[in-house]
């Protein structure tokens, strides 16, 4: 029998190591797997290299990894915080203690896509002529100029869902969508934490957002740990 | 001559957004535009995190914090809105399906290159955000800034100093004195506020201006 | 106001010439816009250039446009008929009265999209070494071997969906989505012929599959020609 | 000896599928693998046309031709499967998320390249649909095919001369006569049809087979 879901957090982290690539769901507050960071913390992992849209903000998210001295390297398109009051970010990158790879939203969850669709690499014209592409590989194609951007995978991607069911088909709530179906494609283990569990057959086959077929487990929002 | 206040420049770019268009606003002054829309027309805006047809911040204690928009400030969703992934939402900002983006700037070159997400100083954290996919591929791209920086210096110029976010993607300027359209031969001044002399808005920009035949008088 | 409903076929297929290259969506039976084909049949138009997963059938599909010789080209991945009793294709092709690009299915698909979000190219595995590649660049990355494939667009995209609004979003039937979702986004005009047209707000947000800004017109199956 | 019939090969095809797996099952031969899957084991099929978790033919009558398999033939879909379009479908089967694409064959060589989509003959009409995506991304790709040809020719050859769908993929082999592993180092027979020699099968093979240390009786 297939069933992707695990009891506890511990189950739902469990077996991912020191100095794994994770894929780390989330744009700004909405759809940040809270439970999961928190897991991956009482886990003590180090030397992680994460990927994620944002670095961190007052929420007990990617900055408790940072607090915690966790992260080895940021892949990221918007690392400021907003809200002034959450620095760590800033702090471990004026002082060197972290490592930064910036790229425009757009080309991170494309390279994202890239890597889970099993393709090598895409022509975007994202970034053209500016900082971001600098050292990048250039192609004109039609007319257009073109940088070549590489695929990311991760050792594991964390997500969050409003509903799955014991395959692992996920949907999603509202602009908490956003990285998470992505994501879902392009790590060994991928790892969801759902506000709720639900039996085979009441997700629409329609609406299902993720097929089961992407998610390794699925853990309840609030289980124990 | 009186610049227009940031409000009058937001209502201002409203004014030229058509009846039906789609749209996707830069974080900052472009923002205030929805509030600005001239009464029925419907325009359908986009979010780069996964929504289309955003409506207005919702009323106080009915803010839910899986629905913000990019600038991670609540939003209600219009009827006939709808929610997918980033994968699709910057397929559709690259893939020409916007009909105009409006942006904030740093500066604008006469070419209509773009730097709007680095002053370049290495003294803090970069972030880049989806300005640079947002720059690239609507159908018209737009920037809403002040004419000059707080020092005076222009923000018009030959050739933009500060990091470049896309090259020549700019089709149309609105500043607090003018509003100017990045011809393939230069920038032409299409409306300039009242009082204001076009020597002395070329004084206060740092490339060309030409006036355009029909150079009106910028109200709003 | 945005209103993207026509009330005829006539104006559903208004403005596409001869020469056009046109996406036809479907695969197999499910999913081709039976209606949007008979319309562009009427109006006469020549010289087409079709991208689309089949062939044509004893269905009044593609093949009906074989028929009346209107397509110049066909883009495909699955010419060939199963079913023995059409052989319109086969018959045009074997004597030298069309144009043939065969293409992998997941490449096409995928060529389209590229195509549809902006992007000059992708790198793919599939093909490498098979007569499919012939000509074509290649490039090593990650020590894995891949071939570059260019994007595909469309002057006019015709699909087919299960419910559309006055904006334009849609939702599918089964597997009758395949390719209608991905064509949507790579067309200067998307035509969609919908078995209902509902009101505003009946959709469910989060279950919309293709948001109004792709869809330039909607149709309803069975509206006057 | 007797040769396995095109059912007994898809049931011993069908016993190598452990429970849980997501599957992939091509046009022709694999698709009777369903019925004959071990009972207590729930697999998931995937279709390329965009359905997870597809159930058997329904009752006569009860057709939906919006409701049809890769091989256009109506299907169901069980409690917990879903639809999707073919850009995702195509993104599961190249990018690793299938366990297991069961393919039919006209030929594979001992380096594991499959040739499966034409003969190359130069009077027809050529087409692939899905077959090189397939060939691609699975975890493993199995296939199942008559030992030798109609004219008495091996399909398993030290090279294919027909038209390659994919180099090097194929990891293990299901024949009416024999199991055959693709190693790195060469064929490796791991069961062979009763009273069949090992110098017999070699016959009718074009590579150069070895036994498997436990070479086992193919039985169903």
């Amino acid at each position: 029998m297939i069933d992707r879901r695990v009891a506890t957090y511990a189950n739902a982290v469990a077996g991912i190591r020191s100095g794994a690539t994770v894929l780390l769901g989330g744009f700004g507050g909405a759809g940040v797997p809270l439970g999961l960071v928190a897991a991956i913390d009482r886990a003590d992992l180090r030397d992680l290299t994460v990927i994620t849209n944002n670095g961190g903000s007052h929420e007990p998210d990617l900055s408790v990894w940072l607090h915690a001295r966790r992260v080895r390297k940021l892949v990221c398109s918007y690392p400021k915080a907003r809200i002034k009051t959450n620095t760590i970010f800033a702090e471990l990158y004026l002082a060197g203690q972290i490592e930064l790879e910036l790229v425009p939203q757009g080309t991170l969850v494309e390279r994202i896509r890239c890597g889970g669709a099993g393709l090598g690499g895409f022509y975007t014209p994202v970034g053209v002529g500016t900082d971001l592409a600098h050292g990048k590989e250039t192609k004109v194609i039609g007319g257009r100029e073109y940088v070549l951007e590489l695929p990311l995978r991760a050792d594991v991607a964390l997500i969050k869902a409003r509903a799955a069911d014991r395959l692992g088909n996920l949907v999603y709530n509202k602009a908490a969508r956003n990285f998470a179906p992505v994501m879902a494609t392009a790590a060994d283990l991928v790892v969801a934490e759902a506000d709720e569990l639900v039996e085979l057959g009441d997700l629409d086959p329609e609406s299902v957002v993720t097929p089961g077929i992407l998610v390794d487990r699925v853990v309840r929002r609030g289980a124990p740990q | 001559m009186t610049p227009l206040s940031r409000e009058d420049m937001a209502r201002r770019a409203a004014r030229d957004i058509p009846d039906g268009a789609f749209v996707n606003l830069g974080i900052g002054m472009p923002d205030q535009i929805p509030d600005h829309i001239p009464p029925g027309r419907e325009i359908c805006l986009h979010s780069e995190n996964g929504i289309l047809h955003m409506g207005p911040r919702p009323p106080e204690g009915e803010e839910d914090w899986e629905m913000i928009n990019a600038g991670k400030k609540p939003v209600t969703l219009l009827p006939g809105g709808s929610f997918f992934d980033s994968g699709l939402s910057f397929a559709i900002m690259r893939g020409g399906h916007l009909d105009i983006s409006v942006l904030g700037g740093f500066q604008v070159s006469a070419r209509g290159d773009l730097a709007n997400w680095s002053t370049g100083a290495n003294d803090g954290v970069p972030a880049v955000g989806g300005a640079m996919d947002l720059a690239c591929g609507a159908r018209q791209i737009w920037v809403l800034m002040e004419h000059v920086a707080k020092d005076g210096a222009p923000r018009i110029v030959e050739r933009c100093t500060y990091p470049l976010t896309a090259k020549g993607v700019v089709r149309r300027i609105f500043t607090n004195l003018a509003v100017i359209d990045v011809e393939a031969d230069g920038l032409v001044v299409c409306e300039i506020v009242p009082d204001l002399s076009m020597d002395r808005l070329q004084d206060l920009t740092g490339a060309p201006l030409r006036p355009a035949p029909d150079l009106r008088v910028l109200t709003v």
